[in-house]
């Protein structure tokens, strides 16, 4: 231990070299990238990393940083005072009563986290080495686009069409019991027009803006107009074309047309 | 830059040209990645010096003659074409099946047993209000279309069903589709009876089916 | 829709299907039409029923192989693509492409050898916060996507490569990254706590892998 820190403390060359790294702190992706860079100058194997001298270096190099008054960002405090701990529990002989990770575990794990960090560098190099679409390799210069021809086909057979119109004569046997139904507005003429003023609004609107006119007074045809044309933003929001929203309860309802999600073509 | 190109040109090189299945690689490769079709001369200015273009392309163009691509001239260029026989791969029809809505239904069905028949005259039979968007889907399928106006105060349209709404239903005639007494026939109505006094659509019924069979 | 390709597949068909050299023509057009990659269930839907897909890419693999344009897997879809080899000559076409950052780099590369993989892991990994910027960046090069939750407390997102990753880098599929085996036999895939900490996902963890790596 001590001739490793001899040995290290007399090179001048690595001393140089931290600081460099002091000048370069902005250049490290915080302190594990610092403390990679660092048992690199150990220049062995990452597995067989001495982690004390690695807390050590570090530490020196928080020091010296401090005493060039270089502001080094808080991780990199949590960092140093985490590795002085390191440090300590790997010194002294391990206290039977006290609970946790042994120091060894500790730093097994450290040089675990920086090989890890080191093969994910090199794996990341290797990846941008790869021949790469659009610098080695091509796709058609010239694809020719595929048309796309949407169409809707709407079916109905004629037992459909029998039914809708027996439907309709047996409807007229309970005559008497029918609503009276001229203020009604009807729920497909809501959405009709809900689906073509949405279209021109592009923000959060009151409900009650989008009745059509002759509609909006007060009494039964506003209550039709204003039930089928919730009905209506409803229908709309289950379609994904819309978004509704309320504050609070009884609170006026607000609508907006659907925005794309990011990415949609 | 000219002059430059002009004095390669004229240096002999100092490699041999490719082989000529290289070099037809080689603009197969150009030619795929690029975006406008490329002439014998730029071709030739990105091969490698003495390779015979013209060659390469009568060979290319043989190695694709039957395929689903094909080597095409385009003006004084190259380039690669889908086969004109394969058009057809690159349209897509996307077809969406979807019900009639139950309005849209029973305003065809109004229309189809009472026409020629008024928007009015729908509605009344329906009970509620007739919207724009169904009377115009049904315009739109080609099922229905406007008739003659009716001779009332405001002569309002009129709308009879097509032809087609009778291809669509396998109906040779209008005239198929069954009375009320069939549909409770065959257990599509109700079996109790029919309210003994005519309704103002029955009295509109027949007058329809005169109108509709007038010019038949 | 789906339902209804699902009821076109299902039914068989009138006709006979081309004959195989025709499969092959036919999906030749395609992939040269297209510049993306497309999978055997688009290209099936754009043959003619009962065609063999699988088998008709077999052909055309072995086709174009040593050509100067080839048949490239990329992940579920198939792709022509120029040859590597002669990059250089296409030097006009290279497109300049945006510098990544360090950053953007190593998340990347830690987003393709851990997928899922959670953003926590991501840091943990780099030891070092990840800024919006970088995964924006990533998930706006469509390189990576959101994977499913993770089943653990706050149900975390998890980040994914994307096909388009696959087809940037030359990858039929996540499992070709260079030197996968021996990171992961080297245990430096493993998700390891730190000691005296259990981690939450520690049972959701090496299921995602298994998820990802399972088939080699």
């Amino acid at each position: 231990m001590t001739a490793e820190e001899g040995a290290d403390a007399g090179s001048v060359a690595v001393r140089l070299q931290s600081e460099a790294l002091i000048v370069d702190v902005e250049g490290y992706e915080g302190p594990l990238d610092l403390l990679l860079t660092l048992s690199r100058q150990q220049k062995v194997d990452l597995r067989r990393v001495s982690v004390l001298q690695l807390a050590e270096q570090y530490l020196r190099f928080v020091e010296a940083a401090r005493k060039l008054r270089i502001e080094l960002a808080a991780d990199y405090l949590v960092m140093a005072a985490w590795l002085a701990f390191l440090k300590s529990r790997l010194l002294l002989p391990p206290d039977p009563t006290e609970e946790g990770p042994s120091g060894e575990e500790l730093a097994a794990h450290l040089a675990f986290q920086l090989e890890r960090l080191g093969a994910m560098r090199e794996a990341a190099a290797r990846l941008m080495a790869r021949d790469r679409l659009g610098r080695d390799f091509f796709a058609r210069g010239t694809p020719e686009t595929v048309s796309i021809s949407r169409r809707t086909q709407y079916t109905a057979t004629l037992l459909d069409l029998l039914q809708a119109y027996a439907r309709l004569r047996t409807r007229d046997d309970f005559r008497p019991y029918a609503f009276d139904r001229t203020d009604v507005y009807p729920l497909e003429t809501a959405l009709e027009r809900l689906r073509e003023m949405l279209g021109h609004s592009g923000t959060w609107a009151d409900l009650a803006g989008f009745l059509p006119p002759g509609w909006r007074g007060a009494g039964k045809k506003r209550r039709s107009a204003l039930a089928s044309t919730f009905a209506a933003s409803l229908e709309l929001v289950k379609q994904g074309q819309a978004e509704l929203r309320q504050s609070e309860t009884f609170a006026p309802i607000h609508l907006r047309p659907r925005l794309k999600p990011r990415g949609a073509p | 830059m000219t002059t430059e190109n002009d004095t390669a040109a004229a240096t002999p090189s100092l490699f041999p040209a490719p082989p000529m299945a290289e070099q037809e690689r080689m603009i197969e490769a150009l030619l795929f990645a690029s975006a406008e079709p490329m002439s014998v001369a730029e071709l030739s200015a990105r091969l490698p010096q003495g390779s015979d273009v013209p060659e390469a392309l009568q060979h290319l163009r043989s190695r694709y003659s039957g395929r689903g691509v094909h080597l095409a001239r385009v003006g004084d260029g190259w380039a690669m074409r889908t086969a004109p026989d394969l058009g057809w791969l690159m349209h897509k029809e996307q077809v969406e099946t979807r019900r009639l809505s139950r309005a849209a239904i029973e305003t065809l069905a109004i229309i189809a047993y009472h026409q020629p028949v008024t928007r009015a005259e729908i509605e009344e039979i329906r009970g509620v209000a007739v919207s724009r968007g169904t009377v115009d889907q049904l315009l739109e399928l080609e099922w229905i279309r406007l008739g003659r106006r009716r001779m009332t105060p405001g002569r309002p349209v009129t709308f009879v069903v097509t032809e087609r709404f009778l291809d669509q239903f396998g109906l040779e005639s209008p005239r198929d589709l069954p009375g009320l007494k069939e549909l409770r026939e065959a257990g599509l109505l109700d079996s109790r009876p029919m309210p003994g006094t005519p309704r103002e659509d029955d009295e509109d019924a027949p007058e329809g089916q005169v109108g509709l069979f007038e010019d038949d």
